[in-house]
């Protein structure tokens, strides 16, 4: 009897789908596996804005008669299992066309082998562990790689500064960060005079930036998760004086987030980070970026990297199905993003490497100033350009 | 070895001022749980709470620093007893397990207050121009904040034990401590008595928060992420005793700080394992009054 | 004469300063019939504790059957055939009577680490708790919650328990402590009927049951022995009446 | 009705106790799109029963159950990835045993103290796995998470596929099994003797019950349990992260099973299938506001029903029986 009413159900689901279809109002939905709540919650916002403002913006560059629906489920941060039925339940229950979200690696990891058995195209807009993008064929990220960030800053501080102490946070992307900045660091004739490993959970970090201070390095190497305890870090920096001791605070973009920049206040000036976005970036697709989002959100809201990356990602997407004219075949969607190009991303010039289907970009080597009152990460030098991930190569030297 | 010598200055240092923090926020709930038998998780709600009350004090009505202090012990007190009279002292004798999720349920709804209202940042602690940048003490450098919050810390700590060893209500309590039951047949209030000591209790973890913030930023999952720590300086410590956490918290606050000055791979692992290991030997805590 | 059923040389209990037993002798012989009274804070209950081990005794020692138990675990000292009442009742109120005495009964018989048959099917756990219950007059309750019976059918119910551990020695605290007097004649009529072989230690206020029950009794008077010796010259020891005159008399 | 080995009672399986396996296979035919959630309230719904033995049979309270759902997850994720060894039945068997013999030393060391003491012990020894895990990427991957595991098709046959059928029908035989022993175990003379422990220990002593040996014996069978959820969830995830090993997976497992009622088998049925849907059909529309509905829901239960949602139905059914 089930199987009767199940086939009569699915029987019934068919006729509207095909009734709808004739209509010709084609609705396109993108299944998105992303972060809303707890600690992390701050990822769902930003690229959940970036999404639709992008939808919005750009609706009437879509073939006629399709429209876009994003399909929202929360993850909850690094849940592995809960994200894979998530993403399940979009392929299955929702029929989705497109997955994208995947704040975090280990969630991403978690759903490859279903993206690859259901051919789902998916678009990494944040995880950024270099391998995951090779876990299915059907990945495409649009986000940054950590090696990426730490390789180009590792080649920049080798010029004029000459000993480092490295302070990671003690996990996977740290220890990526920490291997990427020495490999580019050490060869250049720099020498890492220390590192420390610190626990995620790190809230006070005045022992080990003591530590850091005793050693007298001309640089600080710092990679935090992104988000919640730079603050602390930096306010550790300026109190036990290893900034007026001269030492250069660098890192990556997360050590000096432009959402946390009002918190730190003047202490953040100086600090020298690698990163493939800045609001404060002066290219015209930026402004136009940075200043649609301050209409939409209000005059305080500045888009993060996660926005920058996602508003990339959902211009793919939008290629993809412009250049099918809507009717989508995953393995052709997963073969024109490879090949996707932009010169009008708020990050400049950017495109996806068809071998890796990984993001090539520049990187950009910012320092915090006091812009008309306005703390700002802006942009003093463009420090790789186009950028592959330098993982990637690295692992193929090895072979 | 005078590079050694000095790197162990700055580790009491740090150390120490740590551990008075640790000590400022978890006493209140040594006593608590030690008079009352009240196993409360939620204490670092109170801290939380005492942080959030500075940050917003000092930044949007530009209170001075000293008076908001003042306000965040004031205001957790009293809403501590609010709390109180309507929900815990229902639990009294409840029994542990309803007590555990009543206090979690409190943290949860105290997590999403916070962040509905502070968002998920660390709520920000701009200081005084006069508690910036490095004071010098016997030709070393100290950051300014840390040696404040050393001296304040002290004074509260001083103030206490007079308090309670002084003190007609601290008489109370440490009979009430020893024994409820005989407390009350002697007349002692107790419902009074547990309403005063748990709004002081909470009152000076709202007044560690605040004064700590600069330690331990005030996030919305602070009360959750803190938990362990306060946690391990009571059952450390011993329940119901006012020296036994202090020590406690000024051994976790140096061994913390030297773990990661020194051993900095180690994590939290030595703290944890130091934990099992002095629970095990010494179930009812170093100075423990009942276990 | 063979070894007393329960004997202690020179007990000692401290918390802290406060001493609760001081150098306490004492020889419960194979069948005895015996009392141990005192005022209140005598240290009686100590005292049983100790003995049972609930409480480690700070020094001296113990002797069941002429072994020497005192460095055993409480419910080593069980098996061995040591059972006791509790004071203030002490059972399992939300469980059925039925259940009270079969836990211990299914301890003595070592069933309890049995995983897989439902504990009902033990047929003979089952019916000796029966028996017992049937005993003290509660076959008719056996089914209901502790919780739910009165008061003084609860001290029956201990009572109970305490026999199906086949104990050589029982040790009473205070059996008929807050029970109407109806019921405590009920009691005395089944303490009366407990085998022969049982030696008895009870631990009572009310003199008449101590007296219509006890064949020697022991005077506990600040953790220390202050007389021992057949009921009657109990009630005439002039020590025994200033302790007790002094304080107000029993109640 | 709080169930309960007992010698007075009877221990057959009732009709109500069937709805849950009709209701199992309901599902799969009537909403194969929610399989894959299905499948995870199965496992959780088993690690719910392995905190109820402890917690609700025992009275052990704990805040550090997700170490033992933790190291079974990872032993079946080392095996396959590290050894690859892919059996699905020799991962469940040997992430099972990991878990216990966990259990067993953990347990050993820590079913000495009570009461703040052993919840801090709990809280420390969790904490402590947990760093490992993150630490030892080497073998654990870390924060990265521990992905692809290889799970054989089942019977050379039956793989996992997209709509989560075969892990559905896998997690309910697995549950059905493991419902099955507990129940035996629940109602057995050792089931009656854990309720005598939780409802008054001293006695238990006194009745000559080596309490202590008599809990570490549960809490290795509980650990045990919690680590078939933890291999079920690596198996049907592919992948396992250091999620499993939080806090916080801890407080939800406590969550569910205060919510559907303790020391009752089947609140730890009904808490997880409440808990979950309810998650996923709102905190999705209401993330901001989840957690403060579970800290509403936590304190409504400890004041007014205190024996959860199954309690709710045993009052209100009392209700119906006395005109």
């Amino acid at each position: 009897m089930g199987h009767s009413f199940l086939r009569k159900s699915l029987a019934v689901a068919a006729a509207v789908g095909i009734l709808t279809g004739a209509a010709s109002a084609q609705t396109i939905k993108i299944g998105v596996v992303n972060t809303f709540s707890g600690p992390q919650a701050s990822f769902g916002e930003m690229i959940d804005r970036a999404f639709r403002l992008y939808i919005k913006l750009n609706s009437d560059k879509l073939p006629p008669g399709v429209k876009i629906e994003i399909i929202n489920r929360d993850d909850g941060g690094a849940n592995p299992d809960k994200a894979k039925q998530l993403a399940q339940e979009l392929i299955v229950r929702d029929k989705i066309d497109f997955l994208s979200g995947i704040t975090f690696t280990p969630n991403g990891m978690a759903i490859a082998p279903i993206a690859t058995q259901a051919k789902m195209p998916t678009v990494l807009v944040n995880a950024g562990t270099s391998v995951v993008v090779t876990r299915s064929p059907y990945y495409v990220r649009t986000s940054f790689t950590i090696f990426q960030h730490c390789v180009p800053l590792g080649t920049w501080a080798a010029k004029s500064l000459k000993k480092t102490f490295i302070l990671v946070s003690d996990y996977a992307p740290g220890h990526d960060c920490e291997e990427a900045y020495s490999s580019s660091y050490k060869p250049a004739g720099g020498e890492i005079v220390g590192v420390i490993r610190a626990p995620v959970a790190t809230a006070d970090f005045a022992p080990f930036l003591q530590r850091v201070k005793d050693a007298k390095p001309d640089a600080l190497m710092v990679f935090l998760p992104a988000g919640r305890t730079a603050t602390a870090m930096m306010k550790s920096f300026v109190d036990l004086g290893l900034k007026s001791s001269g030492i250069k605070l660098i890192g990556t973009g997360d050590i000096a987030p432009e959402e946390e920049l009002p918190n730190m206040g003047d202490e953040a000036i100086g600090t020298i980070s690698m990163f493939h976005y800045s609001a404060a970036g002066d290219r015209p697709a930026n402004k136009a970026f940075v200043a649609a989002w301050r209409k939409e959100y209000g005059e305080k809201a500045t888009p993060n990297f996660a926005a920058a990356s996602s508003w990339d990602g959902m211009a793919m997407m939008f290629d993809a199905i412009i250049k099918q004219n809507g009717k989508l075949n995953p393995d052709k969607s997963i073969e024109i993003m490879s090949h996707f190009k932009t010169d009008n991303s708020p990050r400049g010039t950017i495109y996806i490497d068809p071998e890796t289907r990984d993001i090539v970009q520049n990187e950009y080597l910012r320092e915090t100033r006091r812009v008309n009152g306005e703390l700002q990460n802006v942009e003093i030098e463009t420090a790789a350009v186009a950028i592959k991930d330098p993982w990637q190569a690295m692992q193929k030297a090895k072979k | 070895m005078q590079a050694f010598a000095s790197s162990l200055v700055s580790v009491l240092f740090h150390g120490i001022a740590y551990g008075m923090i640790l000590y400022v926020i978890s006493v209140g709930l040594s006593v608590t749980m030690g008079l009352m038998g009240f196993v409360n998780l939620a204490h670092g709600v109170f801290a939380m709470a005492g942080g959030l009350l500075l940050s917003t004090a000092m930044a949007k009505y530009a209170v001075p620093f000293p008076l908001a202090l003042l306000l965040a012990f004031v205001v957790v007190a009293l809403g501590s007893v609010v709390l109180e009279r309507l929900l815990y002292s229902k639990l009294y004798s409840a029994g542990e397990l309803a007590q555990v999720l009543f206090t979690m349920g409190l943290i949860f709804i105290s997590i999403a207050i916070a962040r509905q209202l502070y968002g998920t940042q660390a709520a920000p602690v701009f200081l005084p121009d006069y508690l910036k940048g490095q004071i010098n003490i016997l030709g070393r450098d100290f950051p300014a904040f840390r040696v404040v919050l050393i001296f304040i810390s002290a004074i509260i700590v001083v103030t206490l034990w007079f308090g309670v060893e002084r003190t007609r209500w601290g008489a109370m309590v440490r009979a009430a401590v020893d024994n409820r039951d005989m407390a009350q047949s002697v007349g002692i209030n107790t419902n009074r008595l547990f309403m005063v000591t748990f709004a002081l209790g909470s009152g000076l973890a709202g007044l560690g928060g605040a004064l700590g913030s600069d330690i331990l930023p005030v996030q919305s999952t602070y009360p959750l992420e803190n938990l362990v720590y306060f946690m391990i300086v009571v059952a450390v410590g011993g329940l119901g005793s006012l020296s036994g956490p202090f020590i406690a918290a000024l051994m976790i606050g140096i061994a913390d700080t030297a773990t990661k000055y020194w051993f900095p791979e180690l994590g939290a692992f030595l703290i944890y394992a130091a934990t099992i290991g002095l629970l095990l030997w010494r179930p009812q805590g170093l100075f423990g009054v009942r276990s | 004469m063979s070894a007393p059923a329960l004997e202690t040389r020179d007990l000692c209990k401290q918390f802290g300063a406060l001493t609760v037993a001081s150098n306490i002798n004492f020889r419960l012989e194979a069948g005895a019939r015996h009392a141990l009274i005192g005022p209140n804070g005598a240290g009686k209950t100590t005292f049983v504790n100790m003995l049972t081990g609930a409480l480690p005794a700070t020094s001296g020692k113990i002797l069941f059957g002429g072994e020497d138990i005192s460095q055993m675990a409480q419910a080593a000292r069980t098996k061995r055939g040591l059972g006791r009442t509790f004071q203030i009742t002490s059972l399992f109120r939300d469980l059925p009577v039925l259940d009270n005495v079969a836990l211990g009964i299914a301890e003595r018989e070592g069933v309890s680490l049995k995983m897989w048959k439902p504990a009902s099917s033990y047929k003979t756990i089952r019916d000796e708790s029966m028996a017992h219950l049937e005993t003290m007059g509660l076959a008719a309750e056996a089914l209901l919650r502790v919780k739910d019976l009165p008061y003084g059918k609860q001290r029956l119910v201990e009572i109970a328990i305490a026999l199906g551990l086949k104990p050589k020695v029982l040790l009473l605290d205070e059996p008929a402590a807050g029970v109407p007097s109806i019921e405590s004649g009920r009691i005395l009529d089944v303490l009366a009927d407990l085998p022969k072989d049982i030696a008895i230690l009870i631990i009572e206020h009310d003199m008449d049951i101590v007296f219509r029950f006890a064949q020697r009794i022991t005077v506990l008077v600040q953790g220390a022995v202050l007389v021992e010796g057949a009921p009657e010259e109990i009630a005439n020891d002039q020590r025994v009446r200033d302790v007790y005159l002094g304080e107000g008399g029993h109640d | 009705m709080t169930r309960t080995g007992s010698y007075s009672g009877h221990a057959r399986i009732g009709i109500m106790e069937a709805l849950p396996w009709i209701a199992a296979i309901a599902v799969f035919f009537l909403l194969p799109d929610y399989l894959s959630l299905g499948a995870r309230i199965m496992i959780y719904i088993l690690f719910t029963l392995s905190l109820d033995l402890i917690l609700g049979y025992a009275g052990i309270i704990t805040l550090g159950h997700s170490v033992f759902l933790g190291i079974g997850a990872y032993a079946a994720g080392i095996l396959s990835v590290k050894l690859n060894i892919n059996d699905p039945f020799l991962q469940l068997i040997a992430g099972s045993l990991m878990s216990a013999v966990f259990g067993l030393a953990s347990g050993a060391v820590i079913l000495r103290t009570k009461n703040l003491t052993l919840l801090m012990l709990t809280l420390a020894i969790t904490a402590i796995v947990y760093e490992i895990g993150n630490k030892a990427s080497w073998l654990t991957g870390g924060a990265d998470g521990l992905p692809g595991v290889q799970v054989n098709p089942f019977f050379g046959r039956f793989e996992f596929d997209l709509w989560g059928r075969t892990g559905y029908i896998y997690c309910v035989i697995v549950l059905f099994v493991v419902w099955f022993v507990v129940r035996r175990l629940i109602y057995s003379p050792f089931g009656a003797m854990l309720t005598g422990i939780r409802e008054n220990t001293p006695r238990m002593h006194a009745l000559g019950a080596p309490v202590y040996q008599r809990l570490l014996i549960v809490y290795t069978i509980s650990a045990g349990i919690a680590g078939i959820a933890g291999v079920l969830m690596t198996q049907v995830t592919q992948s396992v992260g250091l999620n499993v090993l939080t806090f916080e997976v801890a407080g939800d497992v406590l969550v569910m099973l205060i919510l559907g009622g303790v020391g009752r088998i089947y609140g730890a049925f009904v808490g997880p299938v409440v808990y979950m849907i309810a998650q996923d059909l709102l905190a999705k529309q209401f993330p901001e506001y989840w957690s403060f509905g579970v800290g509403v829901l936590l304190i409504f239960v400890v004041f007014f029903a205190r024996g959860g949602i199954l309690g709710l139905v045993d009052k209100i059914a009392a209700r119906g029986r006395t005109p």
